[in-house]
């Protein structure tokens, strides 16, 4: 089952290199998406533990909560994307929807792998994925995007390689037979050799962070999630920065382990706030509303981080905000990419009246909004919400404060691109361009804010059981 | 029973005297015989005679002007206790309905002014509300140094010359709010220095000019009202002043007549004396008289 | 055959500043091309048996970091650049300083770890941080693109000299798959240089910085 | 409870009103949408009034907060329609945030999520400090007490009128109903609570109205009377709080019940002006007063509809706000009975303070009342207008006599004022005396009868002298002018001229007069505008400050790639050295 879940993705992807037909062709990326959800649910369902290759290979607590989320999101991205793609014929499509599957079965692998070696064989497989999809649009400027994407990200992910050796290293150092294996690891993280374990974490910090888009390394992120389909960008934010996010968790439960807690929350706590800060500076008067999703990806990216060093019931909320945060990305990405594609710019010079325009598209770009800010009754208000609960009750009401406050400024810079972006009066030359809202283009996105929403209105007992016991799987006592 | 019925006879019918004496006073001042102390009640009769004029722009808010006016006047003078009888009506916070009925007669009056749609009344109308916006302040800081000096809530028992704290502290208190009710008494009820009741210049006025389009019965209503509210408010300050008591209650009738009479030959004696001040000073003045009582409140604070 | 190894850093380093101070493409891809070679030596030495697996990794990374990917960038340079020169954005005089700075660094930094002696050379720490942080200095401090590549690799030949510190943790598959990784990102830089050069008829990446707020 | 019954009337009379002002003939691109949400607010009103858990509160307050955006934005394609909404969303998010914040900290003290009263052996004063701060931020903004208050005038005046009844008559009110619950809740609450309400109370009242006085959009003016009249709401409920620290009952009694019931009238008939004023835009398409006039004529039902709404909210005889007043007021008397020393003045000042405002309120509304409806037409706009139909004047009629009723029989509500009270000191072991018992209610309806019986001699009286003495009818005297014209009149803003000039350091009016210079003057022109003193003189350039601030770090994101990379070393350094 585990190597099925890696391996079918991987097996279409090469068939959609196969395929013939430009128009076809797409609608394996559903396919994939069905098949890839239908055995994540089996495989989430069923009892009995999963694993595989002598420990390199299995599924957590953890993992289950991720592996769901980006099984969902790509499944429903995945219905999308043959429309998206059906509105551009005049792109050859055979790299991008191998690369999208490619990447599915990475995300899957980077779940699955307990060997942190073969973990970071995957991230850098997603990068490279990932890049082929963001030069789809083959202009200057989504060229400047994946130059810029690639050589961050493998600078990034090469410093991460370090720190996985610095960490065996550390096993090393205390004697013990050096390994990579996340288990043995945790078990014999007390006797790791701390300074060794410290500079470790901060270069995985570092690398997994410029892959996940914590400030300040974050800054590929604005021009690769402007430039990409807004489907890619949907898939990122939810999807591949789960992931990195993921393998941080990873480390620092070795972190928690050994116990270094202190240190590894300290620093966790000071990176959330900073990304937020840094993401809000540059969410005010911002033009390009493409851009200033970006941004906002950054300060979520930095809320977890904030929940996860502020641990307890915070901890909590930020897994919780993995997934509530990954649904309505994809409300937001996907609505974005709808508009640009109406209206052929991203600029909010340009754009104007989308709800009139755009009624379905535009409406629920404006939920998106209204959601991802944390406004109830969406599924990120509960988690937001945890997370400052978590940050009163541990006694950090400094932090609590900053919290809201940047909440604040992000709200009034979003808020102003967005509310120009949704109303007003189009232009007429952006009302004559062919695009209509589409059921295809549509439906997914009222299926992630369906998700959304209902997230804030009613968590299944199922989900609040696996976070609780994601939590107290991620939070071991030494 | 029967005081009730000599307070609702005074109230009905001693109000035009004021305006004689004070007419009468200021006449002898100046030198001349002036018109008789009774003139007020003939003007009033003529008026009640005569046919009304109606300009074509008004509703019925300008015929609600002058009764509205005259109406409020009569019922606040119902809760006035006058001389050392106690009023006919009286309950706690009996002075909020007083102040609070003169502000629905203002609004009347202004709103019939406005009604006309000629810009004299309407610049009336305009000082009108704007005087007594400072004006009601000072009346309120005044009954909180009464409300504290009695320990009451009501105007009769208010003004029954009672102190339980003792003169010696409601002295200088009752001095201040006394100079700051009798500024407002002059501002409300347009005497000079603040208003000047007999001009014919209509940008220098401010309640006359706002009446200047009422004719016949209404205008009399008006008149009849303005006089009412300056004796309903003579009493208040006469009783701030002069808390005196006979002991025999006929005689106190009498002694409060004479008190009003002698109020209007004092008001007679400020319009003779004083130059009317221009417009831009009356703010001035009434915040001085807020500021009055305000000291009046502060110096109970001891 | 471990004492062969510290001799070998010597060079790697001096590598380094080669790289740093060199003024032309070809130098710089040839200095790569050398740590490359140099490295899978090391892989050899650092094991100290000829295992098959282990021959394999040391063919792969010589290979690979020695020919492979040297040939691909020549290529590159041959294909698009018209100018030959580094162009650098800082002097040489100065990278040259600073990569000496940025070794003392290194050399601090890994006094301040400890290591465990008996293990190995006590040169491969200081190597490798001094390798990396060279790779940096490349990184930021050279404007085209073809540049900017070498100073990847140059830091992930930083890294993978720390890794011979670890050669029983890391299994055979996982280094494979590190190389393949490093490999396709490289191609795909390439790919993309070649595509800069059609787009903007010049590879410096000052010309790449369109996206900006 | 309390606050249940306007929540379900006046939407409902608003509702019957919207099918004529707002027809979905009439605007068939967001009539549909403005129903959904009107009925939508409405729902999650009630809600945030019953619910008794913090996320479901939190969730019904938010839709109320986005339903009322979305109301406000019914008309987007306008500019100042657009900002006015945007504005109202900034605000009401931070008071959304300071109540995350205050559920948060509750539900630490606490442990659940559950609302109620805070356990006195659970709550440490910081908790307890900390929530009522909160609860004054988020309520405050809600309620639009000065200075909150920003997002106020812009979005009533925006929206359609029913929807401003709604929001100014219920709406604001929420934020209210959760002063008065959060601080039913905190125990003990020490005596400068009270306080800072009783300051805040009469810094909106002052500020609202004098604020008012320079409007000339008609409702921007009932907005700012809106915050005058939560002011006036919110020195009720400092007062009770006070008295609560002082433990006197009787200021509790007087100042809550003043504050509940001033909540109620406050409802009719600031919704009653609401609809009026929309009668009047619907009739005459203006919202300026300096364009209308003489409407009274052409639009009697409505004009009679106002001058109630006019005369309840100075506070004035023998309409409801006469009462509500009277209470608060009474209250602050009482305080002087009690001895010690620095307490009593304290509340005592509330008095002077009501003064000021209900005779402010009073110039405002003659100004008002009178520019709109009496003299003549100002402009093309006044002269087309016509009377509204019955869907509007109804609902409208309905409120005036709700006004009138409460006024005339006020003891009929005392009772549900006594529960409301009885509700709030938890703690009531002790006998609560009855509203009834301390205000003179039947005496105040024996007033007000009498002053109408009055009203209707004086009446007859008059009328029987004109047919008898015979009546005319002739143009306005203009002291012997030739030619006067409509536009002669005194103007609104002429009315508020001497006010103007008295509080011009609060109102900071942008005046362009021009400069007369010959004999014979050419035309000219005269404009003045009163800015918010919050929003337009302080906050707009404090934000256009900190978007500039913080624009200047956008160099940083200059698209230049070594700086990127220049980024992650250097933060990886000083990540090492962190230890």
């Amino acid at each position: 089952m585990v190597f099925l879940l890696i391996f079918v993705p991987l097996i279409i992807a090469v068939a959609a290199l196969v395929v013939p037909s430009n128009r076809w062709r797409p609608w394996l990326i559903p396919l994939a998406g069905v098949i890839h959800l239908g055995m994540t649910v089996w495989t989430l369902s069923c009892a009995h533990p999963v694993a595989g290759l002598q420990g390199w290979l299995a599924l957590d607590p953890l993992g289950k909560l991720v592996l769901g989320l980006i099984s969902v999101i790509f499944t429903i991205c995945g219905f999308y994307a043959p429309a998206y793609l059906a509105l551009r014929p005049e792109r050859q499509n055979r790299f991008f929807c191998a690369c999208l599957l490619g990447m599915l079965g990475m995300m899957t692998l980077v779940v699955l792998s307990h060997h942190l070696g073969l973990m970071w064989v995957a991230i850098e497989a997603t990068t490279l994925c990932t890049a082929p999809l963001l030069f789809f649009n083959h202009s200057a400027r989504s060229l400047e995007a994946t130059w810029k994407y690639l050589l961050i990200g493998s600078v990034g992910i090469a410093l991460a390689l370090l720190g996985s050796f610095f960490l065996a290293y550390s096993s090393l150092h205390a004697g013990l037979v050096p390994t990579l294996l996340l288990d043995d690891l945790v078990k014999m993280a007390p006797q790791l050799s701390r300074p060794w374990l410290h500079a470790a974490f901060v270069l995985l910090l570092v690398g997994y962070g410029t892959k996940m888009g914590l400030a300040p390394m974050h800054t590929w992120k604005p021009d690769a999630y402007g430039e990409a389909p807004g489907l890619v960008g949907a898939l990122l934010a939810g999807g591949v920065t789960s992931c990195a996010f993921l393998s941080i968790l990873r480390f620092y439960q070795i972190c928690l382990a050994a116990p270094e807690a202190a240190f590894a929350r300290e620093i966790l706590v000071f990176i959330g706030l900073f990304s937020m800060a840094v993401a809000a500076v540059f969410m005010v008067r911002q033009r390009d509303f493409k851009r200033m999703l970006a941004y906002s990806s950054v300060e979520h990216m930095g809320i977890l981080v904030l929940g996860i060093g502020l641990g307890g019931l915070a901890a909590f909320g930020a897994l919780l905000h993995m997934i509530t945060n990954g649904v309505t990305k994809g409300v937001l990405f996907l609505s974005a990419g709808n508009i640009h594609r109406a209206y052929g710019s991203k600029l909010t010079d340009d754009v104007r009246g989308a709800m009139r325009r755009l009624p379905v598209s535009g409406v629920t770009f404006l939920a998106g909004f209204l959601i991802v800010t944390g406004s109830p009754p969406g599924g990120p208000f509960i988690s937001e919400f945890t997370i400052l609960t978590g940050a009163i009750n541990g006694g950090h009401y400094a932090v609590a404060a900053l919290y809201l406050a940047v909440l604040a400024i992000v709200f009034i810079g979003m808020g102003t691109t967005v509310l120009r972006v949704v109303q007003g009066v189009p232009s007429p030359q952006a009302a004559s361009t062919a695009y209509r809202d589409r059921p295809q283009l549509v439906i997914p996105i009222l299926i992630f804010l369906g998700l959304s929403i209902l997230l804030g209105l009613y968590i299944p007992n199922s989900l609040t059981t696996a976070l609780h016991d994601a939590v107290a799987y991620l939070e071991v006592k030494p | 029973m029967s005081h009730i019925v000599i307070h609702i006879f005074l109230l009905l019918v001693m109000p035009p005297l004021l305006l004689g004496v004070i007419g009468k006073t200021k006449a002898l001042f100046a030198g001349r015989i002036g018109p008789p102390v009774l003139q007020p009640y003939y003007d009033l009769s003529k008026l009640f005679q005569k046919g009304t004029v109606f300009s074509t722009t008004t509703t019925w808010v300008f015929r609600a002007g002058p009764v509205v006016g005259l109406a409020t006047a009569l019922l606040a003078g119902m809760l006035i206790p006058f001389g050392g009888h106690s009023a006919p009506v009286s309950f706690n916070g009996d002075m909020i309905l007083f102040a609070y009925l003169f502000a629905l007669g203002r609004f009347f009056t202004a709103a019939a002014a406005l009604d006309t749609g000629s810009a004299f009344e309407g610049m009336g109308s305009a000082r009108e509300v704007t005087f007594s916006c400072l004006a009601e302040p000072a009346l309120f800081f005044g009954f909180l140094v009464l409300a504290k000096l009695s320990g009451s809530l009501s105007l009769t028992t208010m003004l029954d010359g009672a102190f339980p704290l003792g003169a010696g502290v409601a002295a200088p208190s009752l001095v201040l709010v006394a100079a700051s009710l009798f500024i407002v008494l002059l501002v409300e009820n347009c005497r000079i220095p603040f208003d000047d009741p007999n001009t014919h210049l209509e940008l220098t006025m401010i309640h006359e000019v706002m009446v200047l389009d009422h004719s016949g019965p209404a205008f009399g209503m008006i008149l009849y009202g303005a006089a009412m509210k300056l004796f309903v408010m003579g009493a208040v300050l006469l009783r701030v002043v002069a808390p005196f008591e006979l002991g025999n209650s006929w005689y106190d009738w009498g002694l409060f007549m004479a008190g009003m009479l002698g109020l209007a030959v004092l008001i007679g004696l400020v319009e003779s004396m004083m130059a009317r001040f221009r417009m831009v000073f009356v703010p001035t003045f009434l915040v001085a008289a807020c500021l009055l009582s305000a000291f009046g409140v502060i110096l109970l604070l001891r | 055959m471990k004492d062969f190894i510290d001799p070998i850093l010597v060079v790697v380093l001096l590598l380094n500043f080669v790289a740093l101070g060199a003024s032309r493409l070809r130098t710089l891809i040839q200095a790569v091309a050398v740590q490359g070679i140099l490295l899978g030596f090391m892989i050899v030495m650092a094991h100290g048996s000829f295992m098959i697996w282990v021959a394999l990794m040391a063919g792969a990374t010589v290979a690979l970091k020695g020919v492979v990917i040297p040939r691909m960038l020549f290529h590159a340079v041959r294909e698009v650049v018209i100018r030959r020169e580094v162009e650098p954005i800082v002097g040489f005089v100065a990278s040259l300083f600073l990569g000496a700075v940025g070794t003392a660094l290194a050399l601090l930094f890994s006094k301040t770890l400890p290591i465990a002696h008996d293990h190995m050379s006590s040169l491969v720490v200081p190597a490798s941080l001094s390798t990396v942080l060279t790779g940096f200095l490349i990184l930021t401090t050279r404007s085209k693109a073809i540049t900017q590549v070498v100073g990847y690799l140059i830091l992930e030949n930083g890294v993978f000299i720390f890794g011979l510190l670890l050669m029983e943790a890391i299994p055979f598959l996982v280094e494979l798959g590190v190389l393949l990784d490093l490999f396709v990102a490289i191609f795909v830089m390439g790919i993309i240089i070649h595509k800069i050069s059609r787009e903007f008829s010049s590879v410096s990446t000052s010309m790449l910085s369109e996206l900006k707020e | 409870m309390i606050f249940l019954i306007p929540i379900f009337l006046i939407p409902a009379l608003g509702g019957i009103y919207g099918t004529e002002y707002w027809s979905q003939q009439a605007h068939p691109h967001n009539g549909r949408k403005l129903r959904l949400f009107y009925g939508l607010v409405t729902a999650a009103l009630a809600t945030v009034a019953v619910s008794a858990n913090a996320i479901l509160f939190l969730v019904a307050w938010e839709i109320m907060a986005l339903s009322a955006f979305f109301l406000v934005t019914t008309e987007d394609e306008d500019r100042a329609v657009r900002q006015a909404g945007w504005l109202y969303l900034i605000t009401t998010h931070i008071s959304t945030l300071c109540l995350f914040a205050l559920f948060a900290v509750l539900r630490v003290a606490t442990g659940s999520y559950a609302l109620g009263p805070l356990p006195v052996d659970l709550a440490s004063p910081g908790i307890v400090t900390a929530v009522f701060i909160l609860a004054v931020l988020a309520f405050g903004c809600k309620a639009g007490l000065v200075p909150f208050h920003i997002w106020l005038p812009s979005a009533h005046a925006m929206t359609p009128s029913h929807v401003s009844a709604l929001m100014s008559g219920v709406l604001i009110k929420i934020g209210i109903y959760g002063l008065i619950r959060i601080t039913s809740w905190l125990p003990d609450p020490p005596v400068w609570w009270g306080g800072l309400l009783l300051i805040l109370g009469a810094g909106s009242g002052v500020l609202g109205v004098v604020m008012a006085l320079g409007q000339h959009d008609l409702k921007r003016l009932l907005a700012y009377h809106s915050i005058e009249n939560i002011g006036i709401i919110v020195m009720g409920v400092g007062l009770a709080l006070v008295g609560r620290s002082l433990n006197c009952v009787e200021w509790v009694v007087l100042g809550l019940a003043g504050a509940l019931l001033h909540v109620w009238n406050h409802g009719l008939f600031k919704a009653l002006l609401f609809l009026s004023a929309g009668a009047v835009i619907h009739g005459t398409h203006s919202r300026d007063l300096d364009h209308m006039g003489g409407l009274g004529r052409v639009m009697p039902v409505t004009a009679l509809c106002f001058a109630v709404g006019a005369i309840a909210i100075c506070g004035l005889p023998p309409l409801n706000g006469f009462v509500s007043e009277l209470l608060i007021y009474i209250g602050a008397f009482r305080s002087l009975g009690i001895g010690q020393a620095l307490s009593w003045p304290a509340a005592a000042f509330v008095a002077p303070v009501l003064a000021l405002i209900g005779a402010l309120a009073l110039a405002c509304f003659v100004k008002a009342f009178g520019a709109v409806f009496l003299g003549t037409a100002r402009s093309r706009h006044g002269e087309h207008a016509h009377e509204v139909g019955r869907a509007m004047t109804r609902p409208m009629l309905v409120l005036a006599i709700l006004c009138v009723g409460i006024g005339i029989a006020p003891i009929v509500v005392a009772p549900v004022l006594d529960q409301g009270i009885l509700a709030w000191i938890l703690d009531g072991t002790d006998e609560v005396p009855r509203v009834a018992t301390l205000v003179p209610l039947g005496w105040v309806s024996l007033g007000s009868l009498t002053l109408v019986a009055l009203l209707g001699l004086f009446t007859l009286a008059m009328r029987k002298r004109i047919t008898q003495g015979g009546s005319a009818s002739g143009i306005t005297w203009d002291c012997g002018y030739a030619a006067p014209s409509a536009r002669m009149q005194y103007t609104a803003s002429s009315f508020a001229q001497i006010l103007g000039t008295l509080f011009g350091w609060i109102q900071h009016p942008r005046v362009r007069a021009p400069r007369v210079e010959a004999v014979f003057p050419g035309r000219t022109t005269f404009k003045s505008h009163v800015p918010d003193i919050l929003l337009d003189v302080v906050l707009k350039p404090v934000f256009r400050f900190g978007a500039k601030l913080l624009s200047s770090f956008r160099f940083l994101q200059a698209g230049n790639i070594h700086a990127y990379l220049l980024y992650i070393v250097l933060f990886l350094m000083a990540l090492l050295l962190w230890r």
